[in-house]
């Protein structure tokens, strides 16, 4: 089984304040702690276990810094055999096409079985890398999977749709699975398993070497433009519900309701 | 010529929801861009949901026909690509949806057409596209214009609005199926009910936790008729499962579980620094606790200092009022 | 050295205890081609007769005038050959000993390492043996008198047998008693016979002796000189009460004003005494003594208006002015007997001792049980409530042995059997105490030992096999924390009473008496013996012996006989009348000195003194060596200037060769 | 020497152990949990059955008290048997979530907490706190920990010490986010790759700054630093030695009237694993008002409260009451008003217990540097 | 440094501790590098710094000398004279570029059979790390 799994070094930005820098389109990440996106994070755990089931070999692909790294080398320490980074500022990342097409002249013209994404980057969400990738290499694709089942020569893929209801497909191989959270439970890279990956080859590329016209993948390329970020008013602390037992309760509940939450 | 076309969902026999709050904003920015709005159903047996979407006023085409018995995302898009050759519409618009995500980014590939997913609001001005959508859980927003191009596609968040009355009377259309033959390389196998108890509150949309303010395991059936009325699993503080009154696996804190709902209504709870590292990925806290110092209302966004025993009744009774 | 050397080599087989690692036959092939070595031969046991014999004979057919012993350390076997080799004619100092048995083949694996170190070890050994002087032993004559330090039954046992052997004994007492730890005890394991019973006719004896001059309360101050003639310094520690007036009576304790108020270090601190006491009713001698510590007068200067004790004593025998007394003597051995410290349970502070009256030590159960005690022999306990008879006993083992936490490695021998005598005592006393003992192992090795543990088992002693890790009050019970290993059940059992089976450990102040004499500790903080299995009493220092518990933990019977060893040991140079000295002193070259007087600086013995000499007509100062005094040490040669004065068998030339040996064959 | 060449027999000497029970009989979780420490040192010597050891629930029963470390008679350390298991199972990968996550944290942002490294100072904010400079010197050079730095909760500790130090006015200074977790809890969930890397790292760190000591204001900080950072040049001491010697010295002067019943709890990585048993009393008796009482359960002999060995990250599967209710309980036994420790996760833990028995109202669990930081005259 | 090179070290211990304890070390057969090879002299007081040097000069890539431990002496002050003496020595040696590594000093007992053990990997560990000794001309002297 040839797979290549795809990850994305993210901010975690759950507890920390967000600022935008004085460019409008990007944001201040001083303060953020970096991590493997979620989603990946399971990607990289399916396509171990799928690996240690049916032997394998397994090569991780992702654009980004040198800082991320020690998140490849984590890939590494728990099973995936090779990594490329592809490390080019050119890239229009903020447009999922741009980054679906990098993505793909990586694995294009070598053999594969699956290619395993996360369904969805937890900071800029589109949830469209994956499904564009599939098409951008010619293959089929399933997205927000829960559950690999590998056939002779298919895939049986459990999608997660909403309220918890699965949808059954099959696929034929080569195919690409974007996989969703929960799927299974990642496993733990120890620091001895990441300095034994070490000795296992992480190449580092730009566009040029990957043989992609930046042309292709570039802020020209791409057909939309981020214009502007901004941080949406939202109250900073908690709002405090006032009245009687009975009145807050009324108000919450009319709250919930129309706030879409419930 | 602005037109824009809305591909309704549906699943198992009814439209999802998403495809009444699209007609709450398809029309709009139709007017907006010059155009109209077309609705697109694509199933087998779909009159009755086309007469549902014809509701809204806009014509609805119905490509109708056993191959699409069942949702498949390969179909789905041959069907579009042909649409948009025939039809040209300025804008595709899906559901940002377990639907839509799966077949529409492909799309935008094999078309080479521009694409904005998990749009919350759209703006056509001077020519120009633009749409919001959310970044960094909601942290920040995101103003994305489009290049001029012969069609946008975009996908739009569930929930942002509220669905339009649906008294008009639109045209129904059927069309036929720009897709002759099943295709290879994906069938659909069958639908799998998500087993019941068996929670993964890891995986829930909405938790509703309690604590030690519960105070004994009689209060629980109170909880559980709150947590039936908003469709939401039930997790409890180290306090609630040491009690044993919550099972050990629904413990929410760095001993216990790391959850991410969209929604978390913590009852009782104080708020411990190891609890709230655990719910820290909730989107919205709702937090219910007699303590006016708790530290549970440093991370809530909605707070009642209250005994939850006083509130709680009163909530789910509202909550099921207003649910209807 | 005329004479060309011509050396022969040995190499023991040592059994196999040498030739398993070293391969000693080309040990031998390689010394004869040594220069000077006309023999090389190897045998199995070279210590052997035929082994002393085949070099004997060497000597005798080939002329030898050197020898080399390549076999075990010079430690154990040098006097051997020394002897041999004067047997046959040479002189004993014409010896020189390779270690390759503790220093090479026990210590090495792999054979061709070992064998090429053995090789160095012989080369360098024959580069030193030619140069080797012959040397000529000196004797000196001996005090026919015996200094013993201490007096538990180790001391009174050996000063009865040297005393009685006709020889003056000098036995210094600590304390104001002799008697020492076993007049404490009860009774005795295993044959139950009561200590006091059996040690007061002895203790009676040794002050009685018309050869024992007992020092009570006194101190040894300082020890000079060596084997035959040590001089002693004892400091009489004033007892404010004229021992030769005191009659014994104790009206003056009686009367006393702050009487009862001191625990009582014979009772272990459970009973009470004055501050003038006789430590024990049975002590000898029956001499009170005002403890300067206690004493209201001593430490404040008034007691009431005259101190009382003055007031009753109608022998008059109180005399606050008395000083302590300096006594000089010559003897020509010692013996340490000084004893043992029970361990102090407050270092364990997990057991509680320091915290709860009724977790007591062994020592403190022996005062308890004993009739003479200061409950009368009634087995009662504060529960921090009330005084009870318990009825939940438990007894803890190895409290302080076989505990590297406590620094305590070692086994104290004696606890696994007065644990079982106390056990057995208690259920005598209280019938339906429930009884139980936690212990690691049962060692019962003694003569009719194991007997007696079975005994007590059957006494329904429960014996559970756990080591308690804690102790603490819940209620008015204390809580005793412990696994039953045999079962793996971690218990809280619930007791009136602990009894901590406290082991032996070397005592407090024993590094005064290692600096008086120059001894070495073993690792266990006992004194060292010279050779654990072949010379147990013998110290490194000759002339000074070792009795009793001071060597490490002993039960009474092994106590008395190494005593009783220890004596015959001290008796030798003193039955001889005369001791040999080393003949391995300093000796200056006069004609190079140049009277610097560094040497006799350095010297810590004063064995080195300026003298003025006549050189070529010149009035010179030279250093000049008093051999009776010098111990070879050496540490004036290291700091002489000129190489002038140097130890006889370890001079420069002899030790710069071997050097250069073990170098060049790098 | 290299460890990796070690049988698992011979790293932690199995065949040291004379199966004397000390080690389970002075286990504070054995009246919790089924762990029988002793029993791990006896069957771990077979190797073939060590990954079956390795799977047993109770191997994360341990709490790290090291009271049976303290207590072996032949200086093994029984805990650090199941610690080696721990770290089979951890170079497998296959861990709790929890763990997981606490421990990749601290790969990547320096604390077990999931919080960002750059927050790791945010307590200092309007504070006029002396930041350390690597190579200039200083007397004594403050290591705060993870626990105090992010959870609100216990930061007090660290905002009331430099109230206290500025006013005593001492050469001291703290690190900026550049601290990193001293690995305390990396050590004893098992960890040993990243803990080798953080004493590595920390050393690095914690001598580029000359100090004389390091003062830890966890215990836990203080114990590991001292007994498992070889390398460190500085003398490292807790606080409440520090604060003891400035108390000595006059520095420090107490305002007001404590009229309260204090009992303080050992904390076992200060008390049993530290030594440091008087000088935490000596701060809270010198509080005017102050009457302190003493557990029965003190000192060497100190209850543990479950809070280490990585039990913040791992639930036992057992039920029975807490160790740090039963401590609670002792100390609304003695009508305490207070119980006093000094240790982050013993403020944590007995807190919870407290609040769990519903004593809220009439008791107060508090760390001594926030009584301290009460009572300091300005 | 050749990877083969085994460093050859002189050592000057006392009669009474280090001597002794060498000896114990022996009969609890507890190994060590047979690199040391030993000269036993009466007291660490008795050892010339010259011996060392001579060592040094003769081929020895490291010296070590044990006594017994401070306030332990036999002699009652020899070791002291011997920890002086090798203190300036080490000076000395350092002074002339001869590397540190290369001479040790301890106190050893009679009772740390162990503890020479420690000692001698310590000082072999030490030469070997310093590598050959070829400072001084190496000069064979004919006694």
């Amino acid at each position: 089984m040839k797979m290549f799994v795809c990850i994305k070094y993210v901010p975690d930005t759950s507890e920390a304040e967000v600022k935008v820098n004085p460019d409008g389109v990007t944001v201040d990440s001083a303060r953020f702690s970096f991590d493997i996106n979620d989603a990946d994070n399971y990607a990289v755990e399916e396509s171990v276990l799928i690996k240690e089931a049916k032997e394998g070999d397994i090569t991780v692909v992702s654009i980004g810094p040198k800082q991320s790294d020690v998140m490849i080398r984590m890939a590494m320490a728990k099973g995936c055999d090779q990594a490329v980074r592809i490390e080019d500022d050119r890239i229009a990342t903020h447009d999922p096409l741009m980054v679906a097409k990098v993505l793909a002249g990586a694995i294009k013209g070598q053999e594969f079985d699956l290619v395993l994404t996360g369904c969805m980057a937890s900071d800029d969400g589109h949830m469209s890398t994956g499904v564009a990738l599939a098409e951008e290499l010619g293959v089929s694709h399933a997205s927000m999977v829960k559950k690999v089942e590998l056939l002779d020569g298919k895939v049986r893929a459990h999608r997660e749709l909403e309220g918890g209801l699965l949808e059954v497909v099959e696929l034929e191989l080569p195919a690409v699975l974007t996989i969703q959270t929960g799927i299974n439970e990642p496993r733990y890279a120890p620091i001895r398993g990441i300095r034994l990956a070490q000795k296992k080859e992480l190449k580092v590329v730009n566009l040029d070497e990957l043989g992609v016209d930046p042309a292709v993948v570039g802020l020209d390329a791409s057909k939309v433009v981020l214009e502007q970020l901004y941080i949406p008013e939202v109250e900073s602390s908690a709002e405090f519900i006032e009245g009687e037992a009975e009145e807050k309760a009324e108000k919450l509940a009319s709250i919930l309701v129309k706030g879409g939450l419930v | 010529m602005g037109n824009i076309l809305v591909l309704a969902e549906h699943r198992q026999g009814a439209l999802r929801d998403i495809s009444y709050e699209m007609m709450a904003i398809a029309p709009g920015l139709a007017q907006d861009m010059g155009g109209e709005v077309t609705v697109l159903l694509i199933g087998s047996g779909m009159d009755e949901l086309a007469k549902k979407m014809a509701a809204f006023g806009s014509k609805v085409l119905v490509v109708d026909d056993p191959l699409f018995e069942d949702f498949n995302a390969d179909k789905y898009q041959k069907v579009l690509s042909a649409l948009i050759d025939d039809l040209k519409p300025a804008v595709v618009m899906t559901g940002h949806t377990a639907q839509g995500v799966d077949f529409i980014p492909a799309l935008a590939v094999e078309k080479n057409l521009p694409l904005v997913a998990e749009v919350v609001s759209l703006e056509y001005a001077d020519g120009t596209l633009k749409a919001t959508r959310q970044l960094y859980s909601g942290k920040v927003n995101a103003t994305v214009a489009f290049k001029p191009a012969d069609t946008y596609l975009v996908t739009i968040r569930e929930g942002v609005v509220e669905p339009p009355d649906a008294s008009a009377d639109g045209a129904v259309e059927k069309v036929e199926s720009p897709l002759k033959d099943d295709l290879p390389y994906r069938s659909f196998v069958e639908y799998i009910e998500a087993e019941v108890g068996d929670v993964d509150i890891t995986q829930s949309d909405i938790l509703v936790a309690v604590g030690r303010g519960l105070k004994e395991d009689k209060n629980l059936p109170l909880i559980e008729e709150l947590a039936k009325a908003i469709k939401a699993d039930i997790a409890g503080s180290r306090a609630a499962t040491d009690a044993g009154w919550i099972p050990h696996d629904r413990q929410v804190g760095t001993s216990g579980k790391s959850v991410k709902p969209k929604l978390y209504i913590a009852m009782g709870i104080s708020g411990a620094f190891q609890h709230v590292a655990g719910m820290k990925g909730a989107k919205t806290v709702v937090a219910i606790n007699k303590d006016p110092e708790a530290p549970i209302f440093t991370v809530a966004d909605y707070a009642i200092v209250d005994d939850m025993f006083k509130v709680v009744p009163k909530l789910t009774e509202k909550l099921k009022e207003l649910k209807g | 050295m005329t004479e060309k050397p011509k050396v022969g080599v040995y190499v023991c087989h040592c059994g196999i205890n040498i030739s398993a690692t070293v391969d000693v036959e080309t040990v031998a092939d390689y010394a004869l081609k040594l220069p000077n070595v006309e023999v090389a031969r190897t045998y199995s046991y070279m210590c052997s007769d035929p082994g002393q014999v085949l070099i004997k004979n060497d000597i005798k057919e080939h002329g030898l005038n050197r020898v080399i012993v390549a076999s075990c350390s010079p430690r154990m076997h040098e006097p051997t050959f020394r002897k041999a080799i004067q047997e046959a004619g040479l002189n004993p100092y014409y010896l020189e000993m390779a270690n390759i048995r503790e220093q090479c083949s026990w210590v090495h694996e792999d054979m061709e390492e070992a064998t090429a170190k053995s090789k160095k070890l012989v080369a360098a050994a024959v580069a030193k043996v030619r140069l080797l002087e012959a040397l000529e032993s000196k004797e000196v004559d001996a005090e026919p008198a015996a200094l013993v330090i201490g007096a538990g039954i180790a001391g009174i046992q050996a000063a009865l047998d040297i005393a009685d052997a006709g020889f003056k004994v000098f036995l210094v007492e600590k304390t104001p008693s002799v008697g020492g730890r076993m007049a404490q005890l009860d009774k005795t394991f295993p044959t139950l016979d009561c200590s006091a019973c059996i040690l007061t006719p002895k203790m009676v004896d040794c002050a009685s002796h018309p050869n024992i001059e007992l020092l009570s309360y006194s101190e040894v101050e300082e020890i000079g000189g060596y084997i035959g003639n040590f001089d002693v310094k004892v400091r009489k520690k004033a007892r404010y009460v004229d021992f030769d007036k005191c009659t014994g009576c104790g009206d003056c304790a009686a009367e006393c004003r702050v009487k009862d108020r001191f625990p009582s270090e014979f009772d272990q601190g459970m009973g009470k005494r004055s501050a003038i006491y006789l430590p024990f009713p049975q002590a000898v001698p029956a001499k009170y003594t005002i403890d300067p510590e206690s004493c209201l007068y001593l430490t404040k200067g008034k007691c009431g208006k005259n101190p009382k004790c003055q007031e009753v004593c109608k022998a008059e025998a109180i005399n606050f002015d008395q000083e302590d007394e300096i006594v000089e003597f010559k003897v020509g051995a010692v013996i340490v007997a000084t004893g043992f410290d029970p361990f102090d349970a407050s270092r364990k502070p997990e057991y509680g001792y320091a915290d709860y009256p009724n977790v007591i030590t062994g020592m403190e159960m022996e005062r308890l049980v004993s009739a003479s005690g200061p409950t009368g022999g009634k087995v009662t306990v504060f529960n921090g409530e009330e005084e009870i008879e318990p009825k939940e006993i438990a007894f803890i083992k190895c409290v302080g042995s076989r505990d590297a936490s406590v620094g305590n490695e070692y086994c104290s021998r004696v606890c696994c059997m007065y644990v079982a005598k106390q056990a057995h005592l208690i259920r005598d006393k209280i019938p339906d105490a429930n009884i139980r003992v936690y212990y690691i192992d049962v060692r019962a090795f003694g003569k009719g030992f194991e007997e007696f543990y079975d005994r007590v088992r059957r006494e329904n002693v429960r014996y559970i096999r756990g080591n308690p890790s804690e102790i603490f009050k819940r209620g008015n019970k204390l809580v005793v924390k412990v696994e039953d290993t045999l079962t793996a059940t971690p218990l809280e059992d619930e007791v009136d009473l602990v009894v901590l089976g406290v082991g032996l450990e070397p005592r407090a102040d024993m590094r005064e008496i290692m600096d008086l004499l120059r001894l070495s500790q073993s690792p266990d903080k006992f004194f060292l013996e010279a050779h654990p299995k072949l010379r147990p009493v013998d110290t490194a220092t000759e002339g000074v012996f070792l009795a009793g518990c001071c060597q490490g933990p002993k039960d009474i019977p092994d106590t008395v006989a190494q005593a009783k060893g220890a004596a015959s040991s001290a008796m030798i140079p003193l039955a001889r009348g005369k001791v040999m000295i080393s003949a391995q002193v300093a000796e200056v070259n006069e004609a190079t000195c140049r009277g610097c007087g560094f040497c006799v600086n350095i010297c810590p013995y004063t064995a080195v003194e300026l003298v003025t000499i006549n050189r070529f007509g010149h009035e010179v100062e030279v250093a000049r060596v008093n051999e009776a005094l010098c111990k070879g040490c050496g540490s004036c040669s290291a700091g002489c200037l000129s190489d002038s004065i140097q130890p006889k068998s370890f001079r420069d030339y002899q030790i710069l060769p071997q050097i250069a040996a073990l170098g060049v064959l790098k | 020497m290299s460890t990796e060449s070690q049988t698992f027999t011979e790293k932690y000497d199995l065949l040291g152990c004379i199966q004397c029970g000390r080690c389970t009989g002075g286990c504070p979780v054995t009246v919790r949990a089924d762990l029988n420490v002793r029993r791990f040192v006896y069957d771990a010597y077979h190797e073939e059955k060590l990954e079956e050891l390795a799977r047993l629930a109770e191997i994360w029963d341990c709490t790290a008290c090291h009271t049976c470390a303290v207590r072996c008679p032949k200086g093994l350390k029984p805990l650090e048997v199941l610690l080696g298991l721990r770290t089979m199972i951890i170079e497998s990968g296959k861990v709790e979530p929890t763990v997981r996550d606490a421990l990749q944290s601290v790969l990547l942002e320096g604390n077990p907490w999931e919080k960002s490294r750059a927050a790791r100072s945010d307590w200092m904010e309007g504070l006029d706190v002396k930041i350390a400079e690597p190579g200039v010197p200083v007397e004594n050079l403050f290591f705060v920990c993870c626990t105090i730095a992010y959870d609100p909760r216990v930061q007090s500790v660290a905002k009331n010490i430099v109230g206290l130090l500025n006013k005593a006015g001492i050469d001291y200074a703290f690190l900026d986010e550049s601290e990193t977790c001293c690995g305390s809890e990396v050590f004893t969930l098992g960890e040993e790759g990243l803990f080798e890397m953080l004493v590595e790292d920390n050393t690095e760190l914690l001598n580029e700054y000359t100090a004389k000591r390091i003062v830890c204001l966890s215990p836990h900080c203080f114990t590991t630093y001292k007994t498992r950072y070889p390398d460190l040049k500085a003398e490292v001491i807790h606080y409440t030695q520090l604060l003891e010697e400035l108390l000595r010295e006059g520095k420090l002067v107490w305002k007001g009237d404590l009229q309260k019943k204090i009992v303080f709890h050992d904390p076992c990585y200060l008390g049993k694993q530290g030594d440091v048993y008087d000088e935490p009393r000596a701060l809270l008796k010198s509080i005017p008002g102050v009457n302190l009482v003493e557990f029965e359960r003190r000192r060497e002999r100190s209850l543990c409260c479950e809070g280490g060995g990585g039990k913040m990250w791992v639930e036992s599967e057992s039920k029975k009451e807490r160790l740090a209710e039963t401590r609670i309980k002792d100390a609304k036994a003695l009508e305490a008003d207070i119980v006093a420790v000094a240790c982050p996760f013993c403020v944590l833990t007995l807190e919870d217990a407290m609040k769990g028995l519903g004593y809220e109202e009439e008791m107060r669990v508090a760390e001594i540097m926030e009584l301290l930081g009460e009572f300091v005259e300005a | 440094m050749s990877a083969n090179y085994e460093p050859n070290i002189v050592a000057f211990l006392c009669n009474w501790c280090s001597y002794a304890g060498a000896d114990l070390a022996g009969t609890s057969r507890v190994h060590y590098p047979a690199n040391i090879q030993v000269i036993r002299v009466m007291c660490s007081g008795r050892v010339n710094p010259l011996y060392v040097m001579n060592a040094l000069q003769q081929g020895a890539d490291g010296v070590l000398i044990s006594g017994c431990h401070p306030g332990d002496c036999h002699y009652m002050e020899g070791n002291f004279y011997a920890r002086r003496r090798m203190g300036m020595l080490k000076d000395l040696m350092e002074f002339v570029g001869v590397d540190p590594k290369r001479f040790h000093m301890s106190w050893v007992s009679a009772s740390e059979g162990h503890k020479w053990k420690e000692v001698v990997e310590k000082t072999v560990e030490d030469a070997r790390e310093a590598g050959p000794f070829e400072g001084f001309r190496r000069r064979q002297i004919d006694w």
